[in-house]
């Protein structure tokens, strides 16, 4: 089984807090880190490797810093990283993403085949979770998003089976391979990876691939590329002073009617 | 599963068949000590593997927040053309705070803002993380979120010689020539090994530490420095509620480290919490003005040893040495520390590079490490001030009555109100010498001179 | 590495289970095919120059039941269409939709367009897609609306990608520029704490995602109708590479906590475990699920699965109760941005009252049973504008 | 007044899923040490004197890991080991 993952660098947003004294975003040394979700893709795909064999290889588009996420994701365990630079990729919104990670993913498949391509469900800064299902829609793949659990893989009949979270529950999906596949959080454990593995990651020389190596077409790329751009930026109105309601525990029943009254409105039978 | 599954062992080992295992020297720790020690080491043609339990190089890492430039500059030339440096200090002012009052000593001197520089503001996380990757340029090997827990050891017939370390991670063990130890004040491995008594709550002071923003123009107009330059003042007295101990403010470029350290034991001893220390210096008439209006970005803690000569443990075995706040390299009187670690890492360094020419790793040939240091500034300043501790310690007056009769005293001559001087003269000494004796002040004064002049 | 320390709570472990996985049942002949050979989306040309007109509301149904979120968008789509002064139209696919294509008219659309294929019964990314995407093509949608469900996220992604048009997920607001006609789609960034307007520049048709309860339920008009523009979905099959085996339905107290929109947590406030129970019961009254402190999971008071805060999972549902919970720093980072925030606690100068939006002092375990009553009898005397769906 | 709650809001901790301190007997906490000093010398409060259970709560997801605690505690009782790596404080200024 070779399986490619696709990472993003992300600001840790989780990070992100609103000072309280002075209501205003605290951004001081905010870590990038590897998307948390993606994180949970590498797992997968490397527990899958190390029952079935085969390789993993990382990618990641991104400025050259994103290089360190590719090395935290070797000192896991995946035996391959490749980023994705050049600066006809900056500004490139999921459209164009996808564009440039399945011209990627095809190159790479030109060098070696591939049975799993992994992602998390989305990014934690962008939340939009339209990059893994456009890959899959641009390389024709089929898509299995919100993956709970691989039940099992048959490498001989190219098919697996996989439970996937819906709105009401989880539904188990039969499908043919290659296929992609994102993940939620709840997939699996992160593994604490053996000391080999980061002293191998220090020095890994990871793969870089220019527009020049994947010979896409330049007016899908970045700016160009991307139908939507952001007209506006605002901040979200401040979460209003609290209130106090007035009764307490010696009438609580008065003190109940008070608080149903503010609540009622916000109080929604769960949208299936 | 219908295929035939290679093993994990199998796969690993493939993957790790051209991961070295085994390493010349490893440097616990990417401090000050750790990162000078490794980077000597590597541009000396040892294979190093710095190892460092944070996130990242400096994650963990605090000080009150100067770097010296002369020791800096031994390791790494020129670094303030590119190191991430907060602002270069030309002025360093004494308070002696009192109740409400302050009395200020300080030397300004515009020529160290020119190269090479006196001293830096810096912020250990962001100079850290900077150091590291010279470090890994050198040739180091880097690796981070690794605790070592323990050592290996090869046992001889006569000896019990350190053949490495031990991580908290699978296939944990690596093995090395010799093991540097820079594990900073929570010295956990030091007394693993021994060389390290149990440290009493006397050796030690806790600094708490906050990162206040404030827009650059006010930091120069409240410091009364010129556009890109520091200050630091360093407080004593009311500061720290007549406790052992010292606060401190330096300037970095848009905000102000403020700080206090006070001893274990008589923290302990006072019932208060270190940031209620901090939050009443704060308060004090003369530091609330510097700080009004900024906005606390961080908030720090750190044990800083205090224990001196006295305290420094055996610095070296077969296979390891000691550096940095491990080995109690901190000059409490002159607020030194890192510099200490710094020199005290490339010293280390230097003795290991010369025991790989000998190939002889024992304890004969890194007592060497010992000596340099002796002869270096380091032991030499510690055992200048090694009465120091004791002295302030067991006199407490110094950190209460003295900050107030000089400020009595101030008060008096500063004020105008027709007395003529003389007669003034003739009050304070009378009200100082009414509140301790004559002989005990002289005492005082000559034992002061003694352990500190 | 932040990533593995936010690990979830009692997650399984990661290795599958080892049984053989049987063939895609109803298929034979798939062995010798290629999955990324079978489908077609990458052939279809974009609409780029086509007039496109209109605005489209995705009706999303489940075994006949359709997601209030599809009625919600048929809601903000009406007052955007009368904006622009263009249709609204519904997309129905399934099977055996008949019954559904009335409500649709009766939610505000003037056109349904609908495909009724046995292909499409059980949602699979591969068949939906198709269709969604072979109906703008047919009929050149200026905007198309879908709501933000996991299954609305797996679609739009693929169809936006097939036309190659760009698509804002989870928007919070939307409005449309008159003048240019282009939809401003307002949606959270960085972690919710910016908000940014996106729009989609000569690409159609706009397509946006909006979260389920962003926009309120149009009241039903049992006089409308309109007409139903049917079409074949036309795919073969023999040559679909993926298939439902079986759908588990959960109790909704299973869910996942991190995605919850009413959680009533306790603390240690409470003071013991049978008090913790009364955390349940207000939970279970008013649809939401538990969350504990971390001393009440310490005491043993509820699973660790169930921990909010710097070590369990970070939450932001519309609604949390905190019940005796004090607001050490390490809980509030895992709640702080929930909508609305109530805290009950006997100490007034607890820090949870520092974040919370209604506080209550006073004794949580006195309080739980009357707050439990009066919202139970409210929420179950009078229908909220949403039928229950399950 | 600044609170220490305040503070500590922002500084960026990573913690474990268990506690890298331990209190070694709470025997010794509950009668031979009435001060309790690791309740107020503590930098970040991690220490707290449960009266209900008769014991410390060990806080550990705000230790700062400076190790006041480990010289401080007057009857040695305080097990303090570094996080594992990779969790704990992260300092973004230091």
């Amino acid at each position: 089984m070779n399986i490619a993952v696709c990472l993003k660098q992300v600001p840790d947003t989780s990070e992100v807090r609103i000072n309280p004294k002075t209501n205003t975003l605290m951004r001081e040394g905010i870590p990038s880190i590897i998307n948390p979700y993606d994180v949970h893709a590498l797992e997968e795909a490397l527990t899958i490797r190390d029952r079935l064999g085969g390789r993993v290889t990382v990618l990641t588009m991104g400025p050259p810093q994103a290089t360190d996420s590719l090395r935290k994701a070797i000192s896991y365990g995946a035996d391959h990283a490749i980023l994705l630079t050049d600066r006809a990729f900056a500004g490139s919104d999921t459209l164009a993403t996808s564009y440039i990670l399945a011209g990627a993913l095809g190159r790479l498949m030109d060098r070696e085949p591939l049975d799993l391509i992994f992602c998390g469900k989305q990014a934690i800064d962008g939340d939009t979770a339209q990059v893994g299902p456009g890959i899959a829609s641009r390389l024709g793949w089929p898509l299995l998003t919100y993956v709970t659990k691989i039940d099992g893989i048959d490498p001989t009949n190219q098919v697996f089976q996989v439970q996937r979270k819906i709105e009401v529950g989880r539904e188990v999906v039969r499908c043919r391979l290659p296929a992609l596949v994102t993940v939620v959080k709840e997939i699996n454990e992160i593994r604490y990876a053996p000391l080999p593995d980061l002293i191998r990651a220090a020095h890994y020389p990871v793969e870089v691939w220019t527009n020049a190596d994947l010979g896409l077409d330049a007016s899908q790329l970045g700016l160009k590329g991307s139908p939507t751009w952001v007209n506006k930026i605002s901040t979200p109105p401040m979460r209003e002073k609290g209130e106090v309601l007035a009764g307490s525990d010696v009438a609580p029943a008065e003190t109940a009617r008070i608080l149903a009254d503010k609540l009622i409105p916000h109080i929604v039978v769960p949208n299936r | 599963m219908t295929v035939q599954e290679p093993t994990q062992q199998q796969l690993n080992q493939e993957r790790w068949r051209d991961v070295p295992l085994e390493f010349e020297a490893i440097v616990v720790g990417a401090g000050p000590a750790g990162l000078a020690a490794a980077y000597t080491l590597a541009k000396g043609g040892v294979k190093t593997l710095l190892i460092e339990r944070g996130d990242f190089p400096g994650s963990k890492n605090v000080m009150g927040g100067i770097l010296y430039s002369y020791p800096t500059h031994q390791i790494i030339p020129d670094f303030w053309k590119e190191a991430p440096l907060e602002r270069p200090i030309v002025e360093q002012r004494a308070w002696l705070l009192a109740e409400e009052s302050v009395v200020s000593i300080g030397f300004k001197d515009p020529g160290f803002y020119e190269e090479p520089y006196n001293n830096f503001s810096v912020f250990r996380s962001r100079f850290d993380r900077w150091m590291a990757n010279k470090v890994v340029e050198a040739g180091a090997t880097l690796i981070t979120e690794t605790v070592v827990t323990d050592f290996l050891f090869d046992e001889r017939a006569d000896r019990r010689r350190v053949a490495g370390v031990v991580t908290n991670r699978e296939q944990g063990e690596i093995r090395a020539q010799v093991v540097l130890i820079c594990e900073g004040a929570n010295s956990i491995l030091t007394q693993r090994l021994g060389l390290q008594e149990d440290l009493s709550p006397g050796d030690l002071a806790v600094g708490v530490k906050e990162v206040i923003a404030l827009p650059k123009g006010a930091i120069e107009d409240r410091f009364n420095v010129e556009k890109g330059q520091g200050a630091t003042i360093e407080l004593i007295g009311e500061s720290t509620q007549g406790m052992f101990g010292m606060g401190w403010i330096y300037t970095n470029k848009d905000t102000l480290s403020i700080g206090v350290g006070v001893m274990i034991n008589q923290l302990s001893r006072s019932g208060m919490n270190p940031n209620t220390v901090l939050e009443k210096m704060k308060q004090h008439p003369a530091v609330r003005p510097l700080l009004a209006g900024g906005e606390t970005k961080e908030y720090l803690a750190k044990i800083i040893p205090e224990g001196g000569y006295h305290q420094v443990p055996k610095l070296y075995a077969h296979g390891v040495l000691i550096c940095g706040d491990a080995a109690m390299l901190v000059n409490g009187v002159h607020r030194e520390g890192s510099n200490l670690a710094m020199t005290s890492g490339k010293l280390a360094a230097e003795t290991v590079i010369e025991a790989k020419k000998k190939g002889d790793f024992s304890s004969v040939t890194l007592k060497a490490y010992h000596d340099r240091l002796q002869d270096s500034f380091i032991l030499k300043d510690l055992k200048k001030y090694e009465n120091a501790s004791a002295l302030l310690q067991s006199n407490p007056h110094f950190f209460t009555l003295y900050p107030k009769l000089a400020r009595y005293s101030a008060r008096e001559l500063f004020t105008v109100d027709n007395v003529p001087k003389k007669d003034k003269q003739k009050k304070i000494w009378h009200e100082v010498t009414s509140r301790r004796g004559i002989w005990n002040i002289a005492g005082d004064m000559y034992r002061l001179w003694r352990t500190l002049g | 590495m932040t990533a593995k320390k936010k690990k979830s709570p009692k997650a399984p472990p990661s290795a599958f289970t080892e049984k053989t996985v049987p063939p895609i049942t109803d298929n034979p002949e798939r062995s010798d095919t290629k999955a990324h050979e079978q489908i077609p989306l990458e052939s279809i040309e974009a609409p780029k120059n086509l007039p496109a007109h209109g605005i489209w509301v995705y009706i999303e149904q489940l075994q006949g039941e359709v997601a209030p979120v599809s009625w919600e968008l048929m809601g903000v789509g009406r007052q955007l269409a009368d904006k622009l002064n263009c249709p609204l139209s519904g997309v129905l696919l399934g099977h055996d939709i008949q019954p559904l294509t009335e409500l649709a008219f009766q939610y505000g659309a003037d056109t349904l367009y609908a495909i009724d294929d046995p292909m499409l019964k059980p949602y699979t990314n591969e068949c939906h897609s198709i269709a969604l995407v072979q109906l703008c093509q047919a009929h050149h949608p200026e905007i198309l609306l879908i709501g933000a469900t996991t299954t609305g996220r797996d679609l739009s992604g693929s169809v936006a990608t097939a036309l190659r048009t760009g698509l804002t997920a989870d928007c919070t607001q939307l409005d449309v520029d008159v003048d240019n006609r282009k939809l401003l789609q307002t949606r959270p960034a960085f972690g919710g704490n910016i908000l940014a307007t996106i729009l989609c520049r000569d690409r159609w048709p706009q397509m946006a995602t909006v979260r389920p309860r962003v926009f309120s339920k149009p009241e039903k008009q049992p006089e409308r109708s309109g007409a139903v523009v049917w079409s074949d979905l036309g795919l073969d099959p023999s040559k679909t590479v993926m298939e439902v085996v079986e759908r588990i339905l959960d109790e909704r107290t299973e869910g996942y906590l991190d995605e919850a929109d009413i959680i009533v947590a306790g603390g240690r406030g409470l003071g013991s475990k049978d008090n913790f129970k009364l955390v349940e019961k207000l939970a279970q009254a008013i649809g939401g699920m538990i969350g504990a402190s971390r001393p009440a999971v310490e005491s043993g008071w509820a699973p660790y699965s169930h921990q909010v805060g710097q070590t369990g999972l970070t939450v932001r549902p519309k609604l949390y109760i905190a019940a005796g919970i004090s607001g050490a720093i390490q809980h509030l980072v895992g709640m702080q941005n929930s909508d609305v925030i109530v805290a009950i606690n006997k100490d007034p100068d607890a820090p949870i009252f520092r974040v919370a939006t209604y506080g209550i002092v006073g004794d949580a375990a006195t309080l739980l049973p009357a707050i439990t009553q009066e919202l139970g009898a409210r929420m179950h005397g009078a229908p909220l504008g949403t039928e229950r769906q399950l | 007044m600044q609170t220490l709650e305040d503070k500590l809001f922002l500084v960026r901790f990573q913690p474990d899923d268990h506690s890298h301190i331990h209190i070694n007997n709470k025997e010794l906490c509950q009668h031979d040490c009435p001060d309790k000093p690791c309740t107020y010398i503590c930098p970040a409060k991690v220490y707290e004197w449960n009266e209900e259970v008769k014991a410390i709560n060990v806080g550990y997801e705000g230790c700062l890991e400076c190790g006041t605690c480990r010289y401080g505690c007057p009857r040695d009782n305080i097990h303090w080991v570094n996080p594992r790596g990779g969790f704990g404080v992260m300092y973004k200024f230091g």
